[in-house]
């Protein structure tokens, strides 16, 4: 992993240095043959020491380049470790099948299962032919095909979150992205069958919440989830793009952020150094995590788990009720401004 | 409150004269239609619902305006108008922003709802203003979520007139989860068998248009409203160039499948109470099952 | 209407020459205001007359032309007569709105109803603008999306049948006109409210079917309803396609025949001559034909209805069961044939 | 019939018989490709399920062939078998060619329907042979509405494999009928949460594959096989002359979103098990409601 290597990011360079270190002493272990296991011990307590410094002064936007890494593990890179027996399933039986989107059924320990997500390309081939991660409107029509296959047969639902955004282009806009993504959280929010949705990178606004509602949504530590890209915020609402490091700040869209905003339910800890310096032990802590809500979610009867669903979505959200504070009058004429907080 | 009561009231005089101050030549009794610059008798413009009587071009109309012109006289009871929007990102300038839009619209956010009465038929309603650019916070969707929840206890069916840019930025992801939460209260009305009517006015785009805006049983539009996914901005950043010239328009939407007619703006209201008739109306096809 | 009319059928042209002469002397009456009403009355009882004789000597070809005629009333000019307050309602909200299927809610008398059918052109812009009444996946789904408003409404649907056949196009194709005709068959079979189909004009196989499910199938007296059109049957089976009058009459496409073969429930008269000869008495008749139905389906509770248009569709068929003529064997090895008939 | 008496039976020994005639080389032990012109040693093609092993070209298979590469050994019991064609409308010629048919076939008629078990799951299976052009007259019909109303009665799933040139002509409207018929019966398997596999095969188009083929939970092809709506002389009829190239093949349709998966003749089996094993194994997520 050498330092001008463009998958390196800036807050990484020292720790890709002794990645480095490491690799050269092994490579000559192995070609002289001499012990030298001490001094990698050592450097190896170096560089964890350089990574827990490094992470635990991230900022907000570095969580964006960790989120968008370039060697960050894909949606399929968690499928392989996660799942057996995957079955993928292609198409919206309407008009084709999206590669942005994928999904199919699959075992998971005991377990069958549903599974959809997005995908992003690795290189630049892969990368056109998955339209970077974002699905048009027949990937979310899929995506909602194959959940009503899951409800159908009383299977749980696991959906992968990992798109910047929906595709917003001609055509799209064409087949209806809007409906496409509005019709599957209605119908995802009476879906019969247990949903849980993980956010493993970018959870790129409305192309995010179109499979993310969920009776359990976890977020990886160093996922984002976000209305909208900081660079897109800062263009339109300061005019001035080149502010999209406080941008990334001002929309708390860290996993942190969004735990405590009550918006996913748990963040799964990434291995040292973020998902990729470990995807599958990343991925295991995925599958355990899933496991352990699954678990929970089977224990409750259908309709008891759709009204949960109703009632988690709909109490995010911050506002005040001042018609509460004092008795309520039906022409309220001029409402009086009160300070504190309350959450619905 | 009602529509009486808000042009009556300080703001609703000041809004008023404000839009004058917009619209109107120096007299204030002419007003140039910015679309063919036609010059209109202001009170020609006002009978014909700010509708320009040359080109068709449709004005944006307030929240207390379009209620005025929707439902049945004097029957209009304004809900949750005590939902207020705070500050829960601490975002820069939101509240100094919030404040200049309470000031401008007389609205504590641009969701109206209330009950109401059209063509005889008891109805949820829902108006929006230009409020921090028809925006979706959490006072937004709150007011969505409770109106649906109340018409659906009531069993009522909603009328919707939408004017939004989309989610709104400085409730971050909040304003995100105010898309499922509007659609789930969608959900839920809608498996009750009770009726939802959109009418998508200018613009209607991004979040909203992404929520409930898209999943009423009938959806209408005014005449060349601006209505899709990705806002102007957002199109833009994304650099889409090529695109037909009707591109995200009522016209392009409705060739496209999504929409059940255009409906210049004399023909909601009539429109809306067949529609009413249909779905409430007494006659009903079997009282068995 | 003058005999070199392109509207005017060869076996209409003796029809033809009398009107023609019945209007002459109506124009003659009125330029010279001499009263020839009994000569004219006289007329039209040998036109009459005319009418009736060839009419009863009509071949299916015959009846192929009829229902085919270019001034025959279309679906819409039905529509005008039938319905009030007709409200249309566009688009499939999945990909466009096809103007080959055209819908949406009306009243019909006190009643609340849901419409859908097939309109063809008049003109060749219009014909071309409803691409010759053969709708597209588009079409299908638009009219399976008005259906399941009906449904949630509670309100019954009534759908006019005048297509050629789906549209086959390599759009169509890709698009699934295959899957929306057979959703849409499906859907029907299942669909909790009333439903009445009159086949006004051409039932063309799999793109009449497609919104003919029904549980009351009318059928206009002129009207054709076929597997295929006789021409493309000739081609396919005999290699001849100058057989397509033989093959009118072998494939037994007439009203008088699907009522006879149980695919039908009844057969609206036309009046003398022709629904185009006075399509507005055509249209009141299928509108009292559809009321005396709609009172009759209005009285069975849903689910009845629904079992009962399960069991219409499901008798339709002729075949013999030769295990029932004699104890059942686990393994028929050289079955017997048996000639007489046994409807299932 | 079970497989094996069929291929011990005097017709099973005449159609390969005559396959072998088609196909083979005068010495019978050699099989000439008809894409690839590979001479293929016959044994060889047997067993690798009558596909090419150079160029992958899937034959065509009769339906016991089919069935006995299928199903777990010995466990298909044929029902309906006493069903048998005649000639409602009196038809030209039909009777002479379902004749022709049944001496071909060993067959009654061009669909046969049965109980079997797949990797230990019990399931309703239907399979289509070519008898007359494979196409769906009232007996075919019947076979399948049949079919699913004895798995919907027995709670059992529905794997069909399907080759069609589509409803057949001498049967007239009432084989536009068997449209409507069988998915009528789809509809009520599929309300009873019971789960409908179908493999397409070559070919599947027109009346079967607009209806009860296209209705499939779990929708699956063979590779290069020609699935459409038109069939291919109506289609010519039809003047269509610009077409993509890969035009109602399994490929056109996977691109075109209607299938879920092309799987080689090899993978089926395994994939009907695995889909299954998903629809039917018995850990299940809730026990409750
Ligand atoms: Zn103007
Ligand atoms: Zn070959």
């Amino acid at each position: 992993m050498p330092s001008k290597d463009w998958t390196v990011l800036d807050f990484e360079k020292p720790i890709a240095e002794l990645d480095e270190q490491i690799a050269q002493i092994r490579r000559l272990t192995q070609e002289q043959g001499i012990d030298r296991s001490e001094e990698i011990a050592a450097l190896e307590r170096d560089r964890d020491r350089a990574i827990e410094e490094i992470f635990s002064k991230l900022t907000p936007w570095d969580r964006v380049l960790l989120a968008r890494h370039p060697k960050r593990p894909y949606t399929l890179d968690y499928v392989r470790v996660i799942f057996d027996d995957y079955v993928e399933l292609h198409g919206d039986r309407l008009y084709g099948d999206d590669h942005a989107m994928v999904g199919g059924i699959a075992t998971l320990e005991n377990r069958h299962v549903v599974f959809v997500g997005q995908q992003k390309g690795r290189d630049l081939k892969e990368r056109q032919y998955r339209n970077f991660g974002m699905a048009k409107p027949d990937g979310y029509r899929k995506a909602l095909r194959l959940m009503k296959l899951a409800e159908k047969f009383r299977r749980p639902v696991i959906t992968f979150v990992d798109t910047p955004a929906a595709d917003c282009s001609v055509d799209a806009e064409a087949r209806g992205i809007s409906e496409s993504i509005a019709r599957n959280m209605m119908d995802m929010s009476i879906l019969g069958t247990p949903i849980i949705s993980v956010i493993l990178g970018e959870g790129g606004s409305g192309g995010a919440i179109g499979i993310a509602v969920a009776d359990r949504v976890l977020m990886m530590e160093n996922a984002i989830y976000s209305v909208i890209p900081p660079e897109g915020c800062a263009a339109i609402l300061w005019r001035d793009p080149s502010k999209y490091k406080e941008m990334a700040a001002a929309l708390r869209i860290t996993s942190a952020d969004a735990l405590e905003l009550g918006v996913v339910d748990e963040v799964i800890k990434e291995p040292l150094g973020g998902a990729h310096r470990s995807p599958e032990a990343a991925a295991q802590s995925v599958k355990s995590a899933i496991l352990r809500h699954l678990e929970e979610l089977e224990k409750i009867p259908i309709q008891k788990l759709v009204d949960a669903r109703y009632k988690k979505f709909r109490s995010m959200g911050v506002f005040e009720d001042i018609s509460k504070k004092k008795p309520h009058k039906e022409e309220l004429s001029e409402p009086e401004a009160q300070e504190d907080q309350c959450e619905a | 409150m009602s529509a009486a009561a808000w042009f009556k009231s300080r703001v609703g005089a000041d809004r008023q004269a404000v839009r004058q101050s917009v619209d109107a030549l120096p007299d204030g009794l002419w007003t140039k239609c910015p679309k063919c610059n036609e010059i209109l008798f202001s009170k020609e413009l006002e009978k014909n619902l700010r509708v320009c009587s040359k080109c068709g071009y449709h004005y944006r109309l307030t929240a207390w305006e379009r209620i005025q012109i929707t439902v049945d006289e004097g029957t209009f009871k304004e809900i949750e108008a005590g939902l207020v929007t705070v500050n829960p990102l601490n975002f820069p300038d939101y509240e100094a922003k919030i404040e200049r839009d309470k000031l401008k619209t007389g609205l504590n956010d641009g969701m109206v709802v209330g009950l109401a009465e059209i063509g005889g038929h008891p109805v949820g309603l829902g108006v929006t203003d230009w409020f921090m650019g028809g925006s979706m916070g959490s006072v937004y969707g709150e007011k969505v979520a409770r109106l649906f929840e109340l018409a659906t206890s009531r069993k009522l069916p909603v009328v919707m007139f939408t004017m939004s840019g989309g989610a709104r930025m400085q409730e971050g992801i909040l304003s995100l989860m105010q898309m499922a939460k509007t659609a789930a209260a969608v959900a839920r009305h809608s498996k009750a068998h009770l009726p939802y009517i959109v009418v998508l006015t200018d613009p209607t785009t991004a979040g909203v248009h992404a929520s409930f805006a898209s999943l009423g049983d009938f959806i209408f539009a005014e005449p060349g409203a601006l209505i899709g996914f990705a806002g102007a901005r957002v199109a833009a950043q994304a650099g889409l160039i090529e695109r037909p010239a009707n591109f995200q328009t009522a016209e392009f939407q409705l060739e496209h499948g999504m929409i059940d007619r255009i409906l210049p703006r004399r023909e909601i209201k009539p429109t809306i109470i067949k529609v009413l008739d249909f779905c409430m109306g007494k006659e009903v096809t079997s009282d068995a099952e």
